[in-house]
């Protein structure tokens, strides 16, 4: 087949390659083709179209609180609909729009900045968007059916039990929960065996973007820290269907269980959330500075302090509720060690960009943005870390500034970022340069302009989740400040949709690399053929693309039937072919299957036993090992 | 942008064992999600009997006798269990049928077991906090259960209608590596469960 | 194409009424305005006969909002009192569902605002018009009697019952119950 | 353009010195602290302010300083090592003067908020007032100790403290969740079912404070308030021992009142104390007149807002568990003329 | 009065019979198997005593003994349900002994035509028995001339149904008393009647009480001198206790002592008031030991039994614990409920007081009986009463001026922590003080404590008390309540549990003198019957089964047993008939409190029903049958 090496590819082969290549790994334009994709591109795709639609919801939802809240003493919107409103803002902003959207983005980037051609497991990567995407509907469906969550994002007990949350709609948000849950945790081992296998060959740790390790830092937090939440959750539910006692206080259950796991999830989830935004930054702030990170080690280091530290300070939630004094005091120590490494990442990007040649266009306005938001969202923290002064402002307005300036700050203006830097590999057309300057201002502004006032609002005594307020405190002002920032908020947003939706129609046409960006993601065509690489490219530096001389890439893989390349997990070394899952409706109806488990569970509790029958069958069914025939002629004797 | 080709994977092997596929890091990542959920769940039931005393609240811990059985058999599959992994690796195709077929009986034996534990169990957990958190532990390792016997169940019919490749006797000993989660994770909810409230007396 | 999404339609709408009817926290209802049923008609005698039924007397043994409020209410009034949680006490069981006076929604409402002899004192004027009927709720809830989808399985008190989601209704028996051995 | 940023920064930064005057003031401010715990609270929150002001500082600084060297045009290759560049060294120091410095202010900030919080939980308790707040859906019964048991004072919805004695507050919940927070006096503390929680506040000054109910706790979350005040001791002595059982209608529409009370669904949930009324559910009426506000700070009081929430309480505070009851206009004046005798 | 010499030559005449008695065991006649009616006994009987004579001669105890005066001799009449003002429940008649009771059989039996708790003692006055159901508290005389026991006259009250609805533990009647010709009983509807005992025919009738305020009438009178002396049940509703005395001649209210409120009020004069202890000087105590106002509504109920020293002039009488169940409503002591009062039984004056248990947390009524009874008290002869009461410990208070001289645990108890002997408090157990939202587990003796009203028996003979007690427990836990006329007020849930050990209920004989119990006979439920023990040396007393039993009064063997056709909750009494013979009454007919899951079919699921029972008694239903049945018996003709 070969002649010697190294050689360089004619461009008939090439094209031979790619036709074969495109019938191997295309996915078809039928209906059930569509449904049977395991594509990640087209996977990721789905998951971030559906990530920001519930985004664009919960933001409505916003809106909804802000008018509500312009006026004292507003009664526009019912206290039993307000607190379904702010319970769904949380919960829609948590669990369906930050952990999927960051994860959507790795699914979709993840292989393509390994250098392989498919996710590790891509009939479970197919089955996590269904479920995904039937408890975002569920739950959603739910709330327009006035059966929507009431309890808030965080659902403490003993107001989400049975006894003072009637109905079904505490039922369905936590099972939204279990949904979202195993989702995110089937992401999270993917990305995990792909990170760690699939890499391209050279790729070692030591040469991995920083995307990449925030990314595997990120997913582990979610293996460990999820559980608590699904834990918690299904003690909710039981308590709530079959009257089990974990959250009764009166027969030894206690409320703070509840608030134990979840917080022991719902800490590390802000960390979730905002790691792969530090990834996003990095990658952002290399290309557009053109000048590698400063400080490699010590982000990677950075990001795994993170990680790890984010475990250790759950109960910082928790200070009002009496816990020893002296204990506390631990974790005030332990959030405020946080600063560290966070204080480090900041430093290297400001001095990568110092270093740097830094151009500004709209991916780094995001950046800039979000240092300047975040690091104001990350002193306010340490001053919630601090216990005596979150007795004051815990559960108040200052809190919500806090953690608005440190998720929409870190974490949405780097998403919005990475929408800007990405969009072209995505769709292979560039976003408006002068949209996306309108964009980010709108929303830079408008941001500041809604959630400064709320510190202060927080400091002159206004409570968190209150669906009015009387007249007379000095809140009227401030109030109206920020409902009118929320709307240009909002304006910015429709201004980025006009602005996506008419890329997509009259774009620019992008290019492979029209950044030029250093990571493999930027080394195929633009958007990416559904195999991804042609050849397997090889890692010969951190900065891939920036490396000089011709791109080296390995041939051998199968053009004819799916297979992925396996290499070492620490040192990037070829080590086996791997064959990767063909398309297949069985993820979709499994995931029909657990959704017809779950909701069936909130409506009898005999659900859980026969519901997973359905379910046994198709995975049964997706499972059933597959005979390797084609394989066979081609191994070596 | 010019490709250099500077070398050919064909050569390399299609399947493996263990640490070097990709299914193990799969069944790894579950294994940590799991053991997760358990670590947290025997968390939870130090938390709730901090909070009652005594403990158990009606005082009379859970029956031993049907516990133990269960967990001696889970050790002594742990024995055919190892060699099925071992036959599996060398990729001998009748004693891998022979291992799957015995973990597949000893599975469906301790199911049964279970089945009398459960229904013998000293508390219903609708009863307190101590009932609902011994219930949650004992279905969370039986759901566990379920899913490694089925799973060694497909192996084992599978096994028997066709023969095996490498790739398939790679998936035979990730699900022995799962089995071994599924015992070592029986033990310590095994002391929680019958041997603590017996400490505490 | 176009069926498929009509039927889609009428499935949600479907459950768009139920779920309202569940869910809606309805604090002004206008309770029903019940003609007297008399326990002491020919018909009534210790059995539930069909009585015509309000809708929206219905709607309260369906709305989970109400039986909640019930329950708070039957601890507030004191009802636990005499009737415990259902079990009975110095009152008759109320989870046997047999029923000396009637058991549908009715019946329980007007023995809780005429009282009955032999000790269940009338609480017309005591018990506001609506919470009488939460709590005839919640006491249809207590015999498995109410929407099982509606109910809590318990409260946050000492364990008594069976969890409320998982009391089976007992259709209503001529014959003498089980607890005569 | 980094010159608008900077004008901008300033300006903004203006409002919001500004602004945060106003949370400086007010009966519901962290920052205006009438006792012991919430000024010890507010010097740590200036030291915080100015330690993270001033790191915050540095970093837009740095920033700006980035930005503005960007206007040099510099090669065109990306630099792929930081080796290649002349101020990786110098970065590096700076780096570790910068993670220095970080250390350091959380040291200082650490320290400053331990010593704080031990000077909190070692405050003295011997002579403390003793006052039992007990959290229900939504409003805050309170009650006062006292060396008999006939001398106890219950109220709801009002906490009357004296000028520079400390109070313990035990803390209880009946149904869910609350956390009982008046900021000019201190930090808030949880109400947690089947849990008892303490909380000491020691007021200086003397005036008038408001407090709400600060972790979500269902539909009327909202309008859950406390009125505080601090007063004289002696005001407060007179206060107590005016609070012999109620007063006996006077006018003939009151002693309707009263009886339309006493007939009604009233005495089921209400207490009066000198009265048959002993309900223990709903706030104490005693002496609701005397109240500054009603429903737990929905309305200030008046003849007026009284006589609006007994004719619809759930239009004024929708979910609460005040029924409405149904009552003729003149009843309805006569209950509200008897509630308001109730000073 | 009475010195231990002149008891010595009382006592000292039973020597002969028991000579016979035990020549009698020697020969082999020991007494029969339990059902012993089969068994043939050939020995002699005891010669029958002539009517009106002394008890038989007997070796009587050293150290114990009645004070004559309120214990008359035997004149072969049963005349008030505890016998006499010293509550011995001591009969002198000797026929029945333990020799030939194995041979008793049924005399008649005759129906009470209803079907809740029988707990009324069947008095024999001359030819006639006289009994009083429970509601509708239907007087029956019952003529022992007629052949089986005919109905001489019935006499119905027609209570006010309405007032069962306010009956706590069944609408029961512990029975009439005689006098001078008339009986004097209670009705459940708050009423007082004198009848005619020769007629049946209504002399007067009072209403004492008001049940819409949940006052209802469960006690027998007491008549001392032209007095007729009723208290009140309601405690459990909210009704202020207090103790009337009635004249006899027209039924109007003497005077009336409440148990709680202003000294006024409870008739505590301070010229007259002598306490023993300091806390129970001072003015108005029973207003400033409980909330503002709450004294109205505070309970300290006067149901059990009362006792009288004619030669003190004094009445003992307790009072029942406070209302509500719920401590935390009623902070303070609450006096002056749960505790002993001494009063003048003319003026109602009260002499002194002693309380049981301080604040009550568990309702543990002080309401048993009293009995008088002169000791030899560390050398010195001393006059006291004895109580067992429901708290556990057996009492020894001096009578003359109220001290505490003894307080022992007679079961198991983790309530309390004993009684401290110098200050005569309760020692509350700080582990179990009930507190909003836990439960408190393992509180023994749970409510109905070690020993309800069920009235043990003093013997004369022996020395001893035959106690009816249980070893029960209870989880308990409290919860706001509100006070509403006529409906319950409690505030707590509760689920009994038997105490260690294999059996539930016993008959214990207690030796006062020894401080100790001596034996005791176990029982599978609780013994909720009263006791009678006679000079023939047999205790009889009945169980929840429906076991009517005679015990060997020194030994505890069970001599005799015959299976009545419901559960007895009654009191046996004893008499001579007009034919000359021994003759022992009972009622049959399970129900009051323990038994009220029987005869008022409550649901066993629920372990509240019943105010705990339902979740130790359920079992019950299987082996206790619904009846309300007079058995009389005799041995053979």
């Amino acid at each position: 087949m070969s002649a010697a090496l190294p050689r360089e590819p004619g461009s008939a082969e090439i094209a031979a390659l790619d036709a074969q290549l495109q019938r191997t790994w295309g996915t078809g334009r039928g209906l059930w083709e569509r449904l049977a994709t395991v594509d990640h591109k087209i996977v990721g795709r789905r998951y971030v179209i559906t990530g920001f639609a519930f985004f664009v919801l919960a933001g409505v939802l916003a809106l909804l609180m802000r008018t509500q809240l312009m006026k004292a003493d507003h009664e526009l919107i019912s206290p039993d609909r307000y607190n379904q409103i702010f319970s769904m803002h949380g919960t829609t902003m948590m669990f369906l729009f930050a952990v999927p959207i960051m994860e959507a983005m790795a699914v979709y980037l993840v292989p393509l900045m390994c250098g392989t051609r498919n996710i590790s497991f891509p009939r479970l990567n197919a089955y996590s968007y269904w479920v995904y995407l039937a408890g975002g509907v569920m739950v959603w469906i739910a709330f327009l059916l006035n059966v929507g969550p009431e309890t808030g994002w965080f659902s403490y007990v003993p107001l989400a039990g049975p006894e003072y949350s009637a109905g079904k709609r505490t039922d369905f948000w936590a099972q939204m929960i279990t949904f979202t849950e195993v989702a995110a945790l089937a992401v999270a081992v993917e990305l995990v065996a792909t990170i760690m296998k699939q890499r391209a060959p050279g790729m070692t740790l030591a040469r991995m973007p920083l995307f990449l390790w925030a990314m595997l830092v990120t997913s582990l937090m979610v293996i460990i820290a999820m559980p608590a939440v699904m834990l918690a959750s299904s003690f909710l539910i039981s308590d709530r269907l079959i009257g089990t006692h974990f959250y009764n206080p009166v027969e030894g259950g206690d409320a703070l269980l509840w608030q134990h796991l979840f917080w022991f999830f719902g800490h590390p989830e802000v960390y979730i959330i905002f790691l792969p935004a530090l990834g996003m930054v990095s990658s952002i702030v290399i290309t557009f500075s053109r000048r590698t990170i400063f400080a490699y080690t010590l982000m990677v280091l950075a990001l795994l302090a993170t990680g790890l530290l984010a475990f250790g300070l759950w109960v910082h939630h928790m200070f009002a509720t009496g816990l020893p004094r002296l204990g506390s005091s631990f974790y005030t120590a332990a959030s405020m060690m946080i600063a560290i490494p966070s204080g480090v990442q900041i430093f290297s990007w400001i001095a990568t960009m110092w270093d740097g040649k830094p151009r500004f266009q709209s991916p780094l306005l995001f950046v800039i943005g979000f240092i300047v938001i975040f690091v104001l969202g990350g002193l306010t923290g340490v001053m919630l870390a601090a216990v005596p002064l979150d007795l004051q402002v815990h559960d108040t307005y200052f809190v919500v500034a806090h953690f608005h300036y440190v998720l929409i700050g870190g974490a949405v203006f780097p998403l919005f970022g990475a929408f800007y830097y990405w969009f072209p590999k995505f769709t292979g057309r560039m976003l408006s340069e002068r949209l996306g300057r309108w964009n980010f201002w709108l929303f830079f502004i408008g941001f500041n302009v809604a959630f400064f006032p709320m510190h202060i609002l927080g400091l002159a005594g206004m409570p968190r989740r209150v669906y009015t307020y009387p007249s007379g405190l000095g809140w009227e002002s401030l109030n109206l400040l920020s409902s009118l920032g929320a709307f240009l908020i909002g304006v910015s947003v429709v201004l980025f949709i006009i602005n996506v939706m008419r890329s997509l129609r009259v774009g620019e046409p992008a290019g492979d690399n029209p950044w030029d960006a250093p990571t493999l993601e930027w080394a195929m065509s633009s958007p990416p053929p559904p195999y991804n690489f042609m050849h397997v490219p090889v890692v010969t530096g951190r900065e891939a693309l920036w490396q000089p001389g011709p791109r080296q890439v390995l041939e051998g893989l199968s053009p004819s039937h799916r297979e992925v390349l396996c290499t070492t997990a620490l040192a990037a070394e070829p080590d086996i072919r791997q064959p990767s899952a063909t398309p297949s409706l069985w993820p979709l109806w499994a995931a029909l299957a657990t959704t017809v488990w779950f909701i069936g569970s909130i409506f009898d509790a005999r659900a859980v036993v026969w519901g997973a029958f359905p379910l046994a069958v198709c995975l049964i069914g997706w499972l059933w090992p597959t005979h390797p025939e084609p394989f066979r002629e081609r191994s070596p004797a | 942008m010019k490709h250099q080709i500077v070398g050919d994977v064909a050569s390399l092997p299609d399947a493996a064992f263990s640490h070097r596929t990709l299914i193990w890091w799969g069944v790894l990542g579950f294994i940590l999600i799991e053991g997760t959920a358990f670590v947290l769940a025997g968390g939870s039931y130090f938390f709730l009997m901090n909070h009652t005393t005594p403990w158990p609240p009606h005082r009379v811990p859970p029956d031993l006798l049907i516990a133990s059985c269960f967990t001696a058999l889970l050790l002594l599959s742990e024995i055919p269990n190892v060699w099925t992994d071992r036959v599996a690796h060398a990729e001998r195709l009748i004693p891998t049928r022979i291992g799957l077929a015995v973990m597949t009986l000893i599975g469906l034996a301790l199911i049964v077991l279970r089945w009398f534990e459960f229904q013998h169990l000293n508390i219903k957990w609708d009863e307190n906090a101590y009932g609902s958190i011994v219930w949650a532990l004992l279905f969370l390792h039986t759901v566990h259960l379920l899913t490694d016997w089925v799973d060694t169940l497909v192996l084992t019919v599978f096994a028997f209608i066709h023969d095996l490749e490498r790739t398939h006797y790679s998936d035979v000993a990730d699900n022995c590596l799962y089995w071994h989660f599924v015992a070592l994770a029986w033990l310590p909810i095994y002391g929680l469960l019958y041997w603590v409230p017996r400490m505490l007396k | 194409m176009c069926s498929r999404y009509l039927a889609s339609l009428l499935l949600i709408g479907c459950s768009v009424l139920a779920g309202c009817e569940r869910e809606q926290r309805a604090f002004h209802d206008q309770a029903p305005a019940i003609q007297s049923v008399s326990p002491t008609s020919f018909r009534a005698g210790g059995k539930s006969q069909p009585v015509a039924k309000d809708p929206e007397a219905d709607k309260y043994e369906r709305n989970a909002f109400h039986i909640s409020e019930g329950k708070r209410y039957y601890e507030w009034y004191n009802c636990y009192s005499c009737h415990a949680a259902g079990g009975g006490d110095i009152g008759p069981p109320l989870m046997d569902d047999r029923w000396r006076y009637g058991g549908e929604i009715e019946q329980i409402y007007s023995s809780i605002v005429e009282g009955r002899p032999n000790g269940m004192p009338s609480f017309a004027g005591r018990i506001p018009d609506q919470q009488v009927w939460q709590i005839a709720a919640y006491v249809r809830a207590m015999a498995g009697n109410a929407a099982k989808t509606a109910v809590p399985a318990r409260g946050d008190e000492m364990k008594n019952t069976k969890p409320l989601t998982q009391i089976p209704h007992t259709p209503v028996r001529t014959e003498r119950p089980k607890t005569q051995r | 353009m980094n010159a608008q940023r900077a004008t901008g920064l300033r300006t903004v930064g203006a409002i919001a010195l500004t602004l945060l005057l106003a949370a400086c003031s007010g009966k519901q401010a962290a920052l205006d602290p009438a006792a012991d715990q919430a000024a010890t609270i507010g010097s740590l929150w200036t030291l915080m302010l100015y330690v993270c002001g001033f790191m915050y500082l540095l970093v837009l600084i740095f920033l700006g300083n980035s930005l503005w060297r960007a206007r040099h045009v510099l090669s065109a290759e990306p630099v792929i090592h930081g080796s290649q560049s002349t101020a990786e060294k110098p970065l590096r120091m700076a780096l570790g003067g910068w993670f220095g410095l970080i250390l350091v202010g959380l040291l200082v900030l650490s320290l400053g908020s331990f010593l704080i919080d031990r000077s909190l939980a070692n405050a003295r308790v011997d002579d403390a007032l003793k006052i039992k707040i007990t959290a229900a859906q939504w409003w805050w019964k309170v009650e006062y100790d006292a060396e008999t048991a006939d001398k106890r004072v219950v109220t709801a919805n009002e906490l009357r403290l004296p000028v520079g004695r400390p109070a313990l507050l035990e803390l209880q919940a009946d149904d869910v969740i609350h956390s009982f927070w008046i900021p000019n006096l201190g930090g808030k503390q949880d109400l947690i079912p089947g849990r008892i929680n303490s909380l000491l506040l020691t007021p200086r000054r003397e005036g008038d404070y408001r407090g709400q109910c600060a972790e979500f706790c269902g539909l009327q979350h909202a309008k859950m308030a406390i009125d505080a005040s601090v007063m004289k001791q002696s005001d407060f002595d007179t206060w107590q021992q005016q609070l012999a059982p109620a007063a006996a209608p006077s006018t003939p529409e009151q002693v309707r009142g009263h009886e339309i009370f006493m007939s009604g669904p009233c005495i089921a949930c209400h207490q009066i104390v000198g009265t048959p009324a002993a309900g223990q559910t709903g706030p104490d009426l005693t002496h609701l007149a005397s109240r500054r506000t009603i429903a737990a700070g929905a309305r200030p009081y008046s003849f007026e807002a009284l006589r609006d929430w007994l004719r619809d309480p759930q239009t004024i505070k929708p979910g609460n568990h005040m029924p409405q009851v149904q009552l003729s206009d003149s009843d309805l004046n006569a209950l509200t003329s008897y509630l308001d005798s109730l000073k | 009065m009475n010195d231990p010499a002149s008891a010595c030559t009382r006592v000292a005449r039973p020597i002969s019979w028991m000579i016979a008695l035990a020549s009698c065991t020697v020969v082999g006649c020991h007494p029969s198997e339990p059902n012993g009616a089969t068994q043939l006994n050939t020995v002699a009987n005891p010669t029958r005593p002539a009517p009106g004579s002394a008890p038989p001669p007997g070796e009587g105890p050293a150290n114990i003994s009645v004070p004559d005066s309120a214990s008359p001799p035997e004149d072969g009449q049963w005349t008030m349900p505890s016998r006499d003002y010293a509550n011995t429940r001591f009969s002198g008649l000797d026929e029945i002994n333990t020799a030939n009771v194995g041979k008793l059989q049924l005399a008649f039996t005759f129906a009470t035509g209803t079907l809740l708790g029988q707990e009324s003692a069947v008095l024999a006055v001359g030819d006639t028995l006289y009994f009083v159901t429970p509601y509708p508290n239907i007087l029956y005389a019952v003529d022992l001339n007629a052949p089986g026991g005919g109905l001489k006259w019935k006499f119905d009250p027609k209570a006010d149904a309405a007032s069962q609805g306010v009956a706590c533990c069944q609408p029961v009647s512990r029975g009439p008393v005689y006098s001078n010709g008339r009986i004097f009983y209670n009705t459940t509807d708050a009423h007082t009647v004198a009848v005619d005992a020769a007629t049946g025919q209504l002399q007067w009738k009072t209403r004492v009480g008001d049940f819409n305020y949940g006052e209802t009438f469960t006690m027998a009178p007491l008549v001392v001198k032209d007095k007729v002396l009723v208290g009140n049940s309601g405690a459990e509703f909210g009704a202020r206790g207090w103790l009337a005395a009635l004249n006899a001649s027209d039924g109007s209210i003497a005077w009336r002592a409440y148990s709680t409120g202003p000294d006024r009020d409870v008739l505590i004069d301070p010229s007259e008031f002598k306490p023993f202890y300091p806390q129970y000087r001072g003015t108005d105590l029973g207003v400033s030991q409980f909330p503002p106002d709450h004294w109205k509504i505070g309970g300290g109920t006067v149901w059990g039994w009362i006792s009288y020293d004619p030669d003190l002039d004094l009445i003992y009488y307790g009072t029942s614990n406070p209302s509500p169940w719920n401590h935390e409503v009623r902070p303070g002591d609450n006096l002056w409920t749960n505790g002993m009062f001494a009063r003048d039984p003319d003026d109602g004056h009260a002499r002194w007081f002693y309380q049981i248990s301080p604040h009550d947390l568990w309702d543990h009524s002080a309401v048993n009986e009293n009995l008088i009874l002169d000791m030899n008290w560390e050398g010195k002869p001393r006059k006291v009463v004895v109580r067992p009461d429901r708290n556990g410990y057996m009492y020894v208070i001096d009578r003359v001026n109220g001290e505490l001289l003894a307080a022992d645990p007679f079961t198991y108890i983790t309530a309390s922590k004993g009684v401290d002997l110098k200050t005569g408090r309760l020692i509350h157990n700080p582990d179990k003080i009930p507190s909003q939202g836990k439960v408190v587990r393992e509180v023994c003796p749970n409510s109905p404590g070690a020993k309800d009203w069920t009235p043990s028996s003093f013997s004369k003979r022996t020395g001893l008390m035959y106690v009816p007690h249980n070893e029960m427990c209870m989880d308990w836990e409290i919860k706001p309540v509100s006070y509403i006329a006529g409906t319950g007020y409690l505030g707590v849930n509760a689920r009994f549990y038997p105490g260690p050990g294999d059996h539930i209920g016993e008959l214990m004989a207690w030796d006062p003198v020894a401080r100790r119990k001596l034996w005791s006979v176990p029982e599978r439920w609780p013994v909720w019957s009263g006791t009678a023990v006679t000079a023939g040396d047999v205790v009889f007393y009945g169980n929840l089964e429906g076991w009517f039993k005679a015990v060997h009064a020194r030994t505890g063997e069970v001599l005799w047993q015959f299976k009545t056709a419901s559960g007895i909750i009654g009191q046996p009494t004893t008499f001579r008939g007009p034919d000359g013979r021994q003759y022992v009454a009972i009622l049959s007919g399970i129900g009051g409190w323990a038994g009220a899951i029987v005869s008022s079919e409550l649901d066993e699921r629920d372990p509240t029903a019943a105010k705990g029972f339902g979740n130790m008694v359920g079992e019950l239903k299987k082996q206790s049958g619904i009846g309300g049945m007079l058995y009389v018996f005799a041995l053979p003709r």
